[in-house]
This record gives structure tokens, C-alpha cells and sequence, in this order.
């Protein structure tokens, strides 16, 4: 294993170091905690949005605390969701009176620990905590007898529409609202070229030859549904979106569309995927309204990209365009 | 003496988690995050460093040994095994008897189930308890000894039983068919909180 | 080879088919001369700012083209240098009656290019045209009787500075103080973890172990002067830091201060980098005026990183702070 | 007829650089950047692709070349190989002979020394080149033919002669030490120009 750090076991919490140094002036950080906190927070009359999970997805969900997205994000270890403690001091230091949204992704232990805080906070501070569980992967089956799919690309979408949502002063039963239905229509995929590498596990978390990729994967080094020869930038595009494209309907409807690329995939990679995704979305006659392209919820240093369609109206398109300044998203301001 | 058992019980799987970190981080690699391993090793660390002379009871306890889990661990197996102990120190007999333990350990696999909504055969830490609890109770006549070895045992056969089965529940399932052939991470842990229950609570 | 890719001959083409479907709002793209524009160039009265190398760097330079930053940025090949036609075209379209500015990293290829473009444009076009060379990167000893050292992370500090400089409407002369005096204060220094594989060529530049580190690379898979057995990032810090801070005496002046990734490192891996190389600073008693953390100066999927520091005077932090909207670093608007 | 001989030359030239582009990216994928191969062979298609019948004389196909190879290659090689060419064609004598084709030749080579400040030992092209003109020099009165194949010997030799060397010019220079043992990109390329010459400008 060749990683940038010193001890595995310390990764996150020298990670977040790194972030109050460089950052410190739009968040704060509480070590002993794991919490990112926008700085001002918590803002009177705002709801609280708070999101977390396991590290190793950087910039999600640290780097997008700040004016018009997070109030916090509670960072658990590499691929292992926070525990409840963090979120209910994310909970209480982040409310201003108007209640907290916990933005959750459909993961066993995400879900069960937000859970778990819910409860607590229920039971202990008088906050008024509602819940949104994104689950978006069309690469996973949905069951009531399972799991459920994965919540990955459109909760970056969702934290940054809710964020510009909440600085608005909509209040918490709108903000719920407004979260459930962006959860409901979009939807992502993703693959990988190559895997990655847990820094306590030390090597690779799946092998994968050299002519071989894993499609249908999530963003925690979880091999995929199906591993197949590597095939041009083209076909991979037809591939991801195919299952999207058959979930929901986009056909005239406009979409903001992500282009995510996992860790390890460089710029120039990911804005290649990007045409032949416009080119397909432009031959099924589903305009993009907005996009982003770049490495946002990557998944340690993998190799790979995912995509994901969000239908978007005009009120959609207006909070997308709202001012945002954290350190992994900035417009406007 | 108070907790001696319960800190027993708990110091011992503690040394089991330790030394099979690695292994169980493997099998995690395999099905799911690479991450069981040091989970379970970071939480019980913790639990490990609690002084159990200090707690009145075993009860209080294995309850605050599941609190520090679900405070250390994070993951999946944080609130289930933090709610297993919970519960398990939430109904500990007042005077130990075979009877009484069975119904502590049959109240934690109850909050796992509760918590996770999973059932047997779903390829989980729920496949290695059941059958460990139903051996327990079949056995509970023979006394505490004889019943802990036989959920012991019966809890290695049910972990044992995971590996060909397609995972519906945790990180597993998103493998769909390719989750078979490798044995559940968190049954093969279980096994170990078992096993160190027959080592310790009779 | 595993890349999100068709042909390796298409790479760039492709790549900035996707630039212009994402960016279409800031940038315009002229596909036959491999120029990425910004939307409105020419801007009357203001002094035009061109710069441009090989590809594979991604976001620099094309990125980095748009209000308060580049005019122009000529793409060649990956790891290729441009040729002097891009360079003429350029020029002329974004001349706004104020002159242009030539921004050139020191490499043999694309100081020849640029030179054959001025060149020319004195000859045919009747704009000024004025150059300045950055080469920062203390890995390679600098002699007159050799191509000297490589242009590195100091370009991404000037072009944003400087495009700061020209948005304000300074002229020309200033423009080209402003960056000689940039080049001369900042200093740079990479290592890398892989190699990284150029797709025409199909495998990785170099081999290297799976316990070694090269210290001292640039940014085209050059292999570095130095393979040593791979170190904990603090020491990784320490070694890239020293060979700067004896190159230039930094000691109490404020730094604008770079954590680069090189392509294939994660964000978690360079904000912990950071940390490290902000507490050796501290210790220095160097300040940290401004910091940049992320990948903005690749060399396409390499793992490892490079740190740039500044010396920042009040001007240069007032131009730094000053409004930018491109693709690749946006702020203030 | 024109431009027959610098057609074939560049003819003959692009085809060596087609079959052995991956042996000089290969080179360059040692002490460079792994482009060499893949920029000359971009720029030779291009020249390839004019007609030399189009033009009056060698002289001006041979300028055209090395326009096209600026606009095309790119890279420390573009404006090396294309002021080459441009110096060349610009030098190339109105009746062929020995003695003109040699001055044409050296002119192109001032040119490189000019453009690139590189001096024999650098572990340029320079390398081959200077070598190969002092060569076909001393062969001038020999005729065409005898020097051009005395020069494309002595550049091949020069050629060779880069392996040992530390590079002080070009991307291999940042190697230092480490950029001994591999032979130039440049000079082997150089090389296949100066032997197609000798197979077709006599
Ligand atoms: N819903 C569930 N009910 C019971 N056990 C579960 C459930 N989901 C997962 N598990 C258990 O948790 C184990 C994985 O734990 P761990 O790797 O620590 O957490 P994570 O899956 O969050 O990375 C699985 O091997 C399985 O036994
Ligand atoms: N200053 C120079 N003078 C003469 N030849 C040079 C000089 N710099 C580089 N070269 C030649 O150019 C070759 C490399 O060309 P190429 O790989 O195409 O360009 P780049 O180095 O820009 O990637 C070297 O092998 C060397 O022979
Ligand atoms: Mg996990
Ligand atoms: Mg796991
Ligand atoms: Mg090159
Ligand atoms: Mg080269």
C-alpha cells in the first residue's frame, strides 16, 4: 500500500487537521468529535442540515459545510459510518430553532447510527430531528427484503439544493419535502477501473486484471454486480446510463447531471465521459439544465467515475444557482 | 468481584477480536468494506479499557459495554453489537442461573433483530445467534457449562452455514449472487463472542 | 492501460468536447486549433493572458481560462507542448488593443513554441506580445548551460494573480513585472508515489516498486532524481519543504502556500499532507497568508503530490482574494 | 518533376518513424516524457500527406515540410525538426550537387543549434548531427552518395554515442545522473532522417 499518510490509524483525524488549517475561515473543527462545522453555525432561524458518513469520500461530506449546504458533517473512519454521539452533538450545536435535517445514506450502519442519534435526540434535547435516507443506485436491487440501494451521487445534489433551501428560510416540513423529492428522482451508477485501498486493511479491496472492469459498484471498494472487459469511454456511458435511463422517465424533462470521478480518475478522463454522456442524453432528447464534472464523492483513490441524472424544475435550477461557499463547491459569493 | 463475569467475558473476546482483526478485515475485503476487522477491534479496545471493578454488576457492566460500542464502533456492527449488549446487560439475572443468562443473550439477539431487521438466511451475525440460542435453550437443563458449549457450537456450525448464502442484508447484498462463498464477517465474530461466553459466564 | 477513453489518439479532442458541454455558459472552444476561450475575449482594454503546455494536467491550463484568471489556453497533445500556430491564433483573438501576455512553463518544448509564436506574431500581426517564463521547481539545479528548472506549481499561483492583475486593468508592462516578480519569490517541489501512463503509450512512464517513492518529479512522468523507499507523510513534508526553504529565505514573510495533487492522490491523502507541511511552516515561523489544497496541476493519474509556496506581499493577496470564475478555482462571484 | 527528391526523402523518412514509433517513445518513456515516438509520428503523416508534385522544387516541398512539422509535432521536436526542414529547404540548391545539398543540409543544422542552444555532449540530436555533416564534408568530393553515406554512418555513430552521455538539454537534463544508459530519442530519430537521405537524395 502507497499512501500519503503516517499511520493508518490516524488518517481521518490528520485529515481533519489539514481541513482547520486551510479552512478555518469558513468552518471550524471539533477533533475530539470528528464534526466539521460551518463556522457561524448554528444560524438563527435556519434548519440545521447536518450529513455524514464514513471518510474516505472527500471532498462529501466535509468539504461542503459552509454558507448555503452543511451545518455540519460528522466524519466516521475510512468507509465506517460515525457513531450516534456525533451526530447528536451535531445535532444540538447545530440547531437554530428551526430543527435539524439529518441527510443520510442508505447504508446499514449509516442508517441504523443516524438512528440511533434520532432517537437520543428525541429522548434527550428537545430538537426536532427529521431524516431524508437518499438511495439512488440503480446498480443495486430494490427489495423490501434487502438492503435497499445505495444513497451515493444525488446526495451531493441534495445537500447542495437543501443547503440553498434551508439559507432561504424554507422551514423544516418543506426542507423534508423537498429532500424526499429530490431523492426520488435521480438516480446514479458507477464503475471502476481499478479498486481502492483501505489505509487499516493495507491493500487492495478487490483484484482486478489489467484488461477488466467492475461495473455496478458503490463508492466503498465493494466490488460490483458484474466485472466485464474494459470497453471505450462510449460504451461505458451507454452502459451507466442505460439502467438510469429505464428507472425513470427523463424524456423532455430537464436534468442536472453529474459526472463523478471516484479518486483516481484525472480531469481529463472524467470531462471525455462528460461528451459522451451529453451526447446521449442529447440523442434521448433530455436537456441538461446544469451539470458537474469532477471528483465530489470519490471513493479512496479508485479509479472509476459514476453518473447521476437529477430531474430538475425551475425551483430546482433556481436553488442550484444560489450562492455556496464551502470548500468543495463555491458560486455566487 | 460485581462484574467479574461480565469483565471476563468481555476481556477474553476482546484478545479474540484482537488477534483475528485481520482476518475478519479479510473477510469484509472479500463481501464487503475491508473494515470488520478494525471496527470491532477499535470498539472493543475500548470496551477493554473499561475497569469492570468499577461497575456494580455484570448487568451495568456489559450495558456500558454496549454504549462504548455503539460510541466506538460506527458501521454496521456498532449498534448491533452495542445493542446486543445493551440488552444482554438490560436483562442480566440478578443471581446467575442457566435460565437467566439464556434470557439476557435471547434479549440481545431480540435487539439485533430489532435494529437490523434481519432473518435467517439473510447471511448475517443472525445466522451463527439463532441456532446458538435454540441450542442454548434445548441444553439450559444441563446447566450454564453445558448450554453455553452448545450454543457455541451450534453458533460455529450457523457461521459456518453463511458461506454459500446470497447476502439480502448489510454490504454483502450489493454482490448479489457473487456475495456466495465467503463466510459472513459479523457471523464469524459472533462466534467468537460466543465461544468467549463458554469460557467465561459458567 | 485502464482509462475512461475511446481511441488514445482522441483523448484531448474528446476531452474538450466535454469541456465546451460543461462550461458553455464560461468558456468557448475552438476544436480545429485546440483553444479554449473565454466566452467574451476579447476584453477591450485589458491586457490578454495566454498560456498553454501539453495536456494532462487538468484543470490547469484550460481550466483556469475565464473572468479574473486566463483569456486563452492552448492545449497540445498530452504532455506535448502546443504548436506556435495555436499560440498565434490565440494571441490575435484575445488581444483587446492592451497587448498579450505569453505565459510559458520552462520546458525546452514549449519555450521553442511560444518563441516561434512570438515570432510570428511580431512579423504578421502587429500585437505586443510579451512572455515570461515561470520555472520554480527546486528538484532540478538551475545552470546556465542547461534547460534549467521546470515550470511548476507557480504557474497555477500566477495565472491567478496576474489574471487578477489584468482584470484591474493594469498594462502590459506591469503585467509582466508583476510576473517575473511571481516567478522569482515562489518555489516548488513533487514526488510521486506511480507513475502515471500516457495513453498513447500505453503503459506506465516509469516502474517502481511497491515500497518506493521518487522524490523530485515534475509533471510529465519524468521519473524524479531521487528513488528512496516510500516514507510517513511528515517526513515526505519535510523533504519536499527543505530543498525550498534553502533555495529562498522565507523566514517572517507571509506564504501563499500549494498543496497540489498530482492526478491519482485523494483529497483525504492532501489535506493530511497539508497539516504537515502547515506545521513545519509554523515552526519556521513562516505565515500562511492564503492556501490552496487539491489537484489542480496533474500529471494525469500519478499518485503523490507537490507543495508550492509564495511569498506574499499585501498586493498579491489582494489580487489572490480578488474575484475568479473559471472551471477549475472560483471565488468571489 | 520538382520536388521528386525531397518527396522521396520525406517519403521514406515518415515510414521509418511510422514502423519504429514505439521504440522511440520507448526511449523517450526512459529519460522523457514517452512522446517522441507518437509527436514525430503525428507530424510525418502530415508532411506524408502533401503533395510534392504540387511544389516547384525540393526546396520549397522541404520548406513546406518543416512549416507542417511546426504546426503539427509540437514539443521540443516540432520547431527542432521544423526549422530544420525550413533551413533546409531554404539552402537547397537550384542544381543538385554535393557540395549544395551539404550546405543546405548544415544550414537546417544551424538552425537546431540556434533554436535549441543544445553543444555536441548535451545528448541531443545534436549528438548525431554534427558528426554526420563534419562526415559528409570529408566525403564531399567523393559525391553525393559516398557522403551522404559517410553521414549517415558518422550520425549513427554520434547516435550511439548518446547512451554513455548525462543529459544537460531537453527533459532527459532533469534526470541528471539517471539519464546515462539510455539513448537519445532525438538522435535516433535524426538518424533515420540522415540514412533515408542517403537513400534518396543521391
Ligand atoms: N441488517 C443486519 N442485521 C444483522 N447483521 C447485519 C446487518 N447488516 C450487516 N450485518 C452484519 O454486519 C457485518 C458487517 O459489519 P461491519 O463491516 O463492521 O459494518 P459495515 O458493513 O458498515 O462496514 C456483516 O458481516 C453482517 O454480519
Ligand atoms: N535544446 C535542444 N536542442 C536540440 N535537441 C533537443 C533539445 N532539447 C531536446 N532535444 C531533442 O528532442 C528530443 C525529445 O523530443 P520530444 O520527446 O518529441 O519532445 P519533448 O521533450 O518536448 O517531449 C530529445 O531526445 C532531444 O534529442
Ligand atoms: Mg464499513
Ligand atoms: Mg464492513
Ligand atoms: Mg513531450
Ligand atoms: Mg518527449
Amino acid at each position: 500500500m502507497k499512501k500519503l499518510i503516517n499511520d493508518a490509524a490516524d488518517v481521518v483525524a490528520e485529515s481533519l487537521l489539514g481541513v482547520e488549517a486551510a479552512h478555518s475561515d469558513r468552518v471550524r473543527v471539533d477533533h475530539e468529535n470528528k464534526i466539521i462545522y460551518r463556522k457561524d453555525a448554528p444560524v438563527s432561524g435556519k434548519v440545521g442540515l447536518i450529513s455524514g458518513g464514513g471518510s474516505g469520500h472527500e471532498p462529501m461530506h466535509g468539504g461542503f459545510v459552509g454558507m448555503g449546504m452543511l451545518d455540519a458533517a460528522c466524519c466516521g473512519e475510512v468507509f465506517t459510518s460515525p457513531v450516534p454521539d456525533q451526530m447528536m452533538a451535531a445535532t444540538v450545536a447545530v440547531d437554530g430553532g428551526a430543527g435539524v435535517l439529518h441527510i443520510v445514506k442508505n447504508y446499514t450502519g449509516d442508517v441504523m447510527n443516524f438512528e440511533m442519534a434520532a432517537e437520543m435526540a428525541a429522548a434527550d434535547s428537545g430538537v426536532r430531528v427529521e431524516s431524508v435516507v437518499t438511495d439512488d443506485d440503480v446498480a443495486v436491487k430494490d427489495s423490501l427484503w434487502t438492503a435497499g440501494r445505495r444513497g451515493v451521487g444525488v446526495t451531493v445534489l441534495l445537500e447542495k439544493i437543501v443547503g440553498a433551501a434551508a439559507e432561504e428560510g424554507r422551514n423544516l416540513d418543506a426542507i423534508v419535502e423537498l429532500a424526499k423529492k429530490i431523492n426520488g428522482q435521480g438516480r446514479s451508477m458507477g464503475m471502476a477501473l481499478t479498486s481502492c485501498t483501505v489505509p487499516a486493511a493495507g491493500k487492495p479491496t478487490f483484484d482486478i486484471g489489467d484488461n477488466e472492469m467492475e461495473v455496478g459498484v458503490g463508492i466503498h471498494g465493494e466490488p460490483g454486480r458484474t466485472r466485464m472487459p474494459i470497453a471505450p469511454a462510449k460504451d461505458i456511458a451507454a452502459m451507466l446510463l442505460e439502467p438510469i435511463l429505464s428507472d425513470i422517465d427523463y424524456t423532455g424533462s430537464p436534468v442536472i447531471a453529474f459526472m463523478n470521478g471516484l479518486g483516481g480518475t484525472p480531469l481529463i478522463e472524467l470531462y471525455l465521459m462528460y461528451n459522451e454522456v451529453a451526447k446521449i442524453l442529447g440523442k434521448a432528447g433530455i436537456p441538461i439544465a446544469r451539470c458537474l464534472v469532477g471528483n465530489y464523492m470519490t471513493s479512496l483513490d479508485m479509479a472509476g467515475c459514476s453518473v447521476t441524472l437529477l430531474k430538475a424544475d425551475d425551483d430546482l435550477v433556481k436553488l442550484w444557482d444560489a450562492p455556496v461557499n464551502t470548500p468543495g463547491l463555491r458560486w455566487g459569493c | 468481584m460485581g462484574a467479574d463475569k461480565g469483565g471476563a467475558w468481555m476481556a477474553d473476546f476482546a484478545e479474540q477480536i484482537h488477534d483475528n482483526a485481520d482476518m475478519l478485515t479479510d473477510l469484509d475485503r472479500q463481501i464487503g468494506d475491508a473494515d470488520h476487522g478494525s471496527n470491532m477491534d477499535r470498539g472493543m479496545k475500548a470496551v477493554a479499557a473499561l475497569a469492570a471493578a468499577d461497575f456494580p454488576d455484570s448487568g451495568a457492566f456489559l450495558k456500558k459495554a454496549g454504549m462504548t460500542l455503539v460510541s466506538t464502533v460506527g458501521g454496521a456492527s456498532g449498534p448491533l453489537y452495542g445493542t446486543f449488549l445493551m440488552r444482554v446487560g438490560g436483562a442480566w439475572p440478578a443471581e446467575d442461573s442457566a435460565e437467566g443468562i439464556g434470557a439476557a443473550l435471547r434479549a440481545g439477539l431480540e435487539g439485533i433483530i430489532q435494529r437490523g431487521k434481519a432473518e435467517v438466511g439473510d447471511k448475517t451475525m443472525v445466522d451463527a445467534l439463532t441456532p446458538a440460542l435454540a441450542a442454548y435453550d434445548a441444553a439450559v437443563g444441563e446447566g450454564t457449562q453445558a448450554a453455553l458449549d452448545a450454543a457455541a457450537k451450534a453458533c460455529a456450525e450457523g457461521r459456518d452455514g453463511t458461506t454459500p448464502l446470497v447476502a439480502r442484508k448489510g454490504r454483502a447484498s450489493y454482490l448479489g449472487e457473487r456475495s456466495a462463498g465467503t463466510q459472513d464477517p459479523g457471523a464469524t465474530s459472533v462466534t467468537m463472542l460466543i465461544e468467549a461466553a463458554a469460557r467465561t459466564l459458567a
